[in-house]
């Protein structure tokens, strides 16, 4: 079994490589590989727990919270929520908040990288 | 333990999105990883600016003085400051009408730099992505 | 119609202002719009410069951002600035066109 | 003096149209215009409170504030903003959430409309 | 007392960005405009597909049940529901291959609706960007 | 190298697909990417198409979305789902590039 590293920078609502990116990760744990998660730039819009389930936006926040329940390691960029007005208080459960060495650092042992840097 | 090279690549120009930027800063995290890895083990960045990224090169941005932001230019001159390497593809160059001496090329305004920044042909930077271990492309 | 449109974007995804006749017509470069004003790609000017009948104006806040100055600015092209811009969308034009 | 409406969908941090926006505005009401903003998709990101000024980011929330306080009237899309998990009280003060009928019906009296419907 | 025409025009193909969704969502929105405004004002709305813009009013769209997400397919078809004319530029559907039962014309697995969509050329679209009062591009 | 290449822009702003070599190419349409595999604008292949020596495949669950399905595609793409997706990335290729 392979470990799987995806970085995200797209927004909650609009490109849906979010929607994209947790299905994949979703797909991937399936066949039992380990998954972790950066989340930076607008993707940082993960950050803030509470968000409405309508038809008509993209709603990743169930998905997360499942993969999370299933070992899926997530942070995201915390300088990049701040400056969004998201707090510590507004993080979802299980999700971690780190400056970017984290990601950095996941890179070494992560057997694949899929860094999805556009919108 | 591992030295982890790795090769961020900006295809794109300056201030539509964060995102040239942000490749910027997640090279320098490079120097403070560490703390979340095993002893001996490193990451290794290279910066490199091809097709209209080699935009985000032009010297005298002054993004401060009009919108109150860090110019990508401060951010290139601080990846150099802290020897993470920066390229610029000189064949885009060419094609886009920009000289050496119109790009960031060192820190000097900063206290200096180590190194400064290197005009590479895109055969250079094929061989460094067949070389690296991962691709992050912005 | 007398209207201004915007440009915003260096590599264009659409192909409206191509398509577009009005009476009376600026073109407005902006963010990375200004792009069009500067560069020259192999040596040519953007075909955006060659729109028949329009006046261009480029936002001068963002040529200094992207480290370009009025000194880089094609001929054609008149630098101005936000207060400009509001006489310009308020006294020149009727409508305006966020492309 | 004329009645000018800008209605912005871009996001807080990426292609700065934000950023152009409340400059514009800025500009038109030093000229004793009067300024309406409609904020919608990713430009929601305006209605939480509390955005961190780093220099790395753009930031608009001060000087949205003074422009609130000369005048401005601006309203962000309700759905818009609770999809993403902004609540009514993460508003800043003097900001409206409304549907996008309220916009509508600022184009019948505004003089112009700006309308920035890109990313 | 006025009755204020607007133009929504559409020049980019849907899901990569939110806003060809809100273009729709936002001249719907003109059927209830009224309590913002005076007695006898009204707003009302036209929604244009150009450009790459007509890949959205490509039929049999299945974005909820692949992501759960309501399809612009589905928004075309409320506009029509509550008489928003849609128009779709006829060149640019030549253009792409794109043949006219291929587009999302009418609302019968809706109820149908009163109006249909209008196959429009470039010119008509030009004809109506004059004579609005208002543009507004996504 | 081996390279798995993702695509998920139909107008796209960057030439670095082109320009790249890979000893083994994988280019997998995702997102509005899928419209390359489906539309042929005045009648002629997307130019992504004809990249010398690679593989390309299609996400089916980004063709449904926007209206499309397998009898759409062109005869070079293979459609895929999300499952065979991470099987290309861990098995079959060891490096990603989202373009």
């Amino acid at each position: 079994m392979a470990e799987l590293t995806i970085g995200v920078f797209s927004s909650l609502v609009g490109s849906m490589s979010l929607d994209f990116s947790f299905r994949l990760a979703d797909a991937a744990m399936a066949k039992g590989h380990k998954v972790n998660m950066w989340l930076s730039g607008n993707a940082v819009m993960m950050a803030k727990k509470g968000q409405k389930a309508f038809k008509d936006y993209s709603h990743n926040e169930k998905k997360m919270m499942e993969l999370i329940g299933k070992g899926m390691e997530i942070t995201v960029c915390e300088a990049c929520a701040e400056a969004r007005g998201y707090h510590k208080e507004d993080v979802p459960q299980g999700m971690k908040r780190a400056s970017m060495d984290w990601y950095l650092a996941k890179t070494v042992k992560t057997d694949r990288l899929l860094h999805i840097g556009g919108e | 333990m591992a030295a982890v090279r790795l090769l961020f690549i900006v295809q794109r120009p300056p201030y539509k999105s964060e995102n040239p930027r942000l490749a910027l800063t997640h090279a320098l995290a490079s120097q403070t990883a560490e703390i979340y890895m095993d002893d001996g083990d490193s990451v290794v960045p290279t910066v490199v600016f091809v097709g209209d990224g080699v935009l985000n090169a032009v010297k005298s941005q002054q993004a401060m003085k009009t919108y109150g932001v860090t110019s990508t230019e401060s951010h290139i001159k601080g990846c150099l400051m802290t020897d993470v390497p920066i390229w610029v593809c000189k064949e885009d160059m060419e094609r886009l009408g920009l000289k050496e001496d119109q790009i960031v090329s060192d820190a000097e305004d900063m206290g200096g730099a180590e190194i400064s920044t290197k005009f590479v042909s895109f055969a250079d930077i094929q061989k460094e992505m067949e070389s690296v271990k991962h691709l992050l492309f912005f | 119609m007398k209207l201004a449109a915007f440009l915003s974007d260096w590599r264009r995804t659409e192909d409206t202002l191509e398509r577009i006749k009005a009476d009376k017509l600026g073109v407005i470069l902006v963010g990375n719009g200004i792009y069009h004003a500067v560069v020259k790609e192999g040596g040519k000017e953007s075909p955006v410069l060659s729109k028949a009948g329009a006046v261009f104006y480029a936002l001068s806040d963002d040529l200094d951002t992207r480290g370009y100055t009025a000194a880089n600015v094609h001929s054609k092209v008149k630098v101005v600035s936000y207060a400009d811009i509001v006489d310009l969308i308020t006294n020149e034009y009727e409508k305006t066109a966020w492309l």
